[in-house]
């Protein structure tokens, strides 16, 4: 088992770990923090991936869309923090209303 | 190995016991002012020893530099950042630990 | 040969278990702080996986701006009283749920492993398009690949990633209302900090900008280092004094976008297709692009801090 | 010298390991943001160790972000989570 294929698999650990605890938590941050975790599974799988090239060398393309995907997760991010923070302002609870009781 | 990789191996490692002391001082000291203390300190002087140890091996004068700066910029951070968290943490009344 | 798969397994190993605790932790601070470890590990697995480039953006993003992001959501949300939620807030529905938790491991083991089954299962050789790459490199006006493909082979991918970036934008000013009024007076450390900081980030996000055609490097790299001082800055009190209707604030933000479209119609007359620039003029219209991006990138992560529209006032000296 | 650098590394990424213990444990919310200040000193060294290695300049600018960064975390940390006006005694 060579390093590419060992980090694909990590990432398929991280996107596994990150979707039960989307599933499991009811605090929306947390459910913000599962989906980063996922995206950069996916992200790890694309580049590690990418590597098998031999002499060819690495797949510059995966590269370059994890880039943007890294500086795009954060603003989808930051927004969905803005909207957390105005739901709790709102309603004094970080959950969506099935998830409590009211 | 050449007399200059001696000298770099032992500045490494020398290095490599001052981050190992930070851990240490991390894990074992009782609060958190003399946790602070361990870290800001310890690891910076085993970055340096690092650059050092690297520097002494090192191919160009360009990359010595751009490694003297990396570790005046941790320092930097090190020393600052050390002064606002103790800073925080004495004003929320956090008490220093007393034998 | 051993050390590096030592390396290689501890790291792996090492990003699944902070990611675990980053996830489950009982504490909301514990699990960000976690989460933040998390950015640096993946900076280094960047590294062992040959992407200096991708490592210089997890850098500067995770860094510079996503722990920045996530503490000053989770203070908000404390004075809201809503910063961690208790099993006695949850509904009944919810701990139904729990009590089925353990079920639904079944499910998710049986997907983690048919796909780490794909991914033993793919062919061990596949060169991708690296093949393409490298021989159309030389006709893309940059050296380093990655901006190549970026801003010239698959250009009208990051034309519309930074269109994106523009809407996260606007939709956070147009749900949050006006920007949080800064805390007090920052200490003198800080802004000492601040003042000595930012014009050498601004610098090395100039150096990563240009030095970013030809080695690791380029506009999201330097612009998420912009945003990072943008952080710094609003942290320490500073804001600029300008509203969200101001032009000039307008104008920066859609610099990156703007000028994209610009060169891409440029392209359209020239050459009579979108964004297939004339091999001559190629590498100065990758930097111009690439230096609008870079201001509008920076601005729109920093404006993304700043949690609501500005409201045009300035640091009362 | 590059299974000495390669060695050191490892070492450096344990201790790292090893330090997560102190986020794990706490007590004080302080606590733990000093662990995570002191990842990243252990990343930037780990970084230099790594480029001088395998001859990647590349990764000297990457270790170079991370010095530049390293306080920023912290500062927020110190201005929004923990300002100094609150008085409470809570530990997180």
């Amino acid at each position: 088992m060579n390093a590419a294929v060992l980090y694909a698999l990590v990432g398929v650990g991280l996107y596994s770990l990150g979707l039960y605890a989307l599933i499991v938590h009811a605090h929306l941050v947390r459910k913000i923090l599962a989906i980063n975790v996922m995206g950069s599974g996916v992200f790890l799988v694309l580049v590690a991936l990418a590597r098998r090239g031999g002499e060819a060398g690495t797949d510059a393309v995966p590269q370059a869309m994890v880039i943007t995907g890294i500086v795009v997760a954060v603003s989808a991010t930051a927004l969905a923090l803005i909207l957390v923070v105005k739901l709790a302002a709102e309603t004094g609870y970080a959950t969506l209303s099935g998830n409590r009781q009211e | 190995m050449t007399p200059t990789d001696w000298i770099a191996a032992l500045l490494l490692g020398m290095g490599g016991v001052f981050f190992l002391a930070g851990t240490l001082g991390l894990l074992r000291f009782p609060d958190v002012y003399t946790r602070l203390h361990a870290l800001t300190k310890a690891d910076n002087v085993g970055l340096g020893l690092i650059v050092l140890g690297l520097s002494v091996q090192a191919d160009s004068w360009v990359v010595v530099g751009k490694m003297l700066l990396i570790w005046a910029l941790v320092l930097l951070a090190g020393a600052s950042v050390a002064q606002l968290i103790a800073r925080s943490v004495l004003r929320r009344g956090i008490r220093l630990w007393r034998q | 040969m051993l050390l590096q798969s030592g390396f290689d397994v501890a790291l792996g190993l090492g990003l699944l278990w902070v990611a675990w605790q980053a996830l489950n932790s009982s504490d909301l601070f514990k699990a960000i702080v976690f989460f933040i470890a998390f950015g640096l590990l993946m900076a280094l697995a960047w590294v062992r996986m040959d992407a200096p480039d991708i490592a210089l953006a997890e850098a500067a993003i995770g860094a510079g701006v996503t722990g920045a992001l996530l503490l000053g959501a989770l203070a908000r949300l404390r004075a809201s009283n809503a910063g961690e939620t208790t099993m006695g807030q949850a509904g009944n529905g919810q701990r139904r749920f729990m009590a089925s938790r353990r079920l639904l491991w079944i499910p998710l083991l049986l997907m983690a492993a048919g796909l780490g089954y794909a991914v033993l299962s793919l062919p061990g050789y596949t060169p991708g398009l690296s093949a393409q790459v490298a021989a159309n490199l030389g006709a893309s006006g940059v050296s380093n690949p990655v901006t190549a493909v970026l801003l010239n082979f698959r250009g009208y991918d990051t034309l519309l990633e930074l269109v994106v970036l523009l809407l996260a934008l606007l939709g956070m000013w147009s749900m949050a209302g006006p920007a949080p009024p800064p805390s007090a007076e920052a200490a003198a450390v800080l802004d000492g900090l601040s003042r000595f900081l930012t014009p050498l980030v601004l610098l090395v996000a100039a150096y990563l900008l240009w030095v970013g055609t030809r080695a690791p490097g380029g506009a999201f790299q330097a612009g998420s280092l912009l945003g990072a001082a943008g952080v710094l800055l609003i942290l320490a009190g500073w804001r600029a004094n300008v509203a969200s209707t101001a032009l000039s604030l307008r104008l920066v933000l859609t610099a990156g976008p703007g000028v994209f479209v610009a060169v891409a119609a440029f392209s359209l007359l020239m050459s009579g297709q979108m964004l297939k620039y004339p091999p001559a003029y190629a590498g100065i219209l990758i930097l111009i692009i690439e230096i609008a991006a870079t201001l509008s990138i920076g601005l729109t992560l920093a404006g993304l801090f700043l949690g609501g529209r500005p409201r045009g006032e300035r640091k009362s000296p | 010298m590059q299974q000495l650098y390669l060695a050191l590394a490892m070492f450096l990424l344990l201790n790292l390991g090893a330090g997560l213990w102190r986020v794990l444990r706490g007590p004080t919310a302080a606590d733990r943001m000093l662990a995570a200040q002191l990842f990243g000193t252990t990343a930037v060294a780990v970084l230099l160790l790594l480029a001088q290695a395998f001859g990647e300049a590349a990764l000297r600018d990457v270790a170079l972000v991370f010095a530049l960064l390293a306080p920023v975390t912290a500062v927020a940390f110190v201005r929004r989570l923990w300002p100094e006006q609150g008085n409470s005694r809570d530990t997180d």
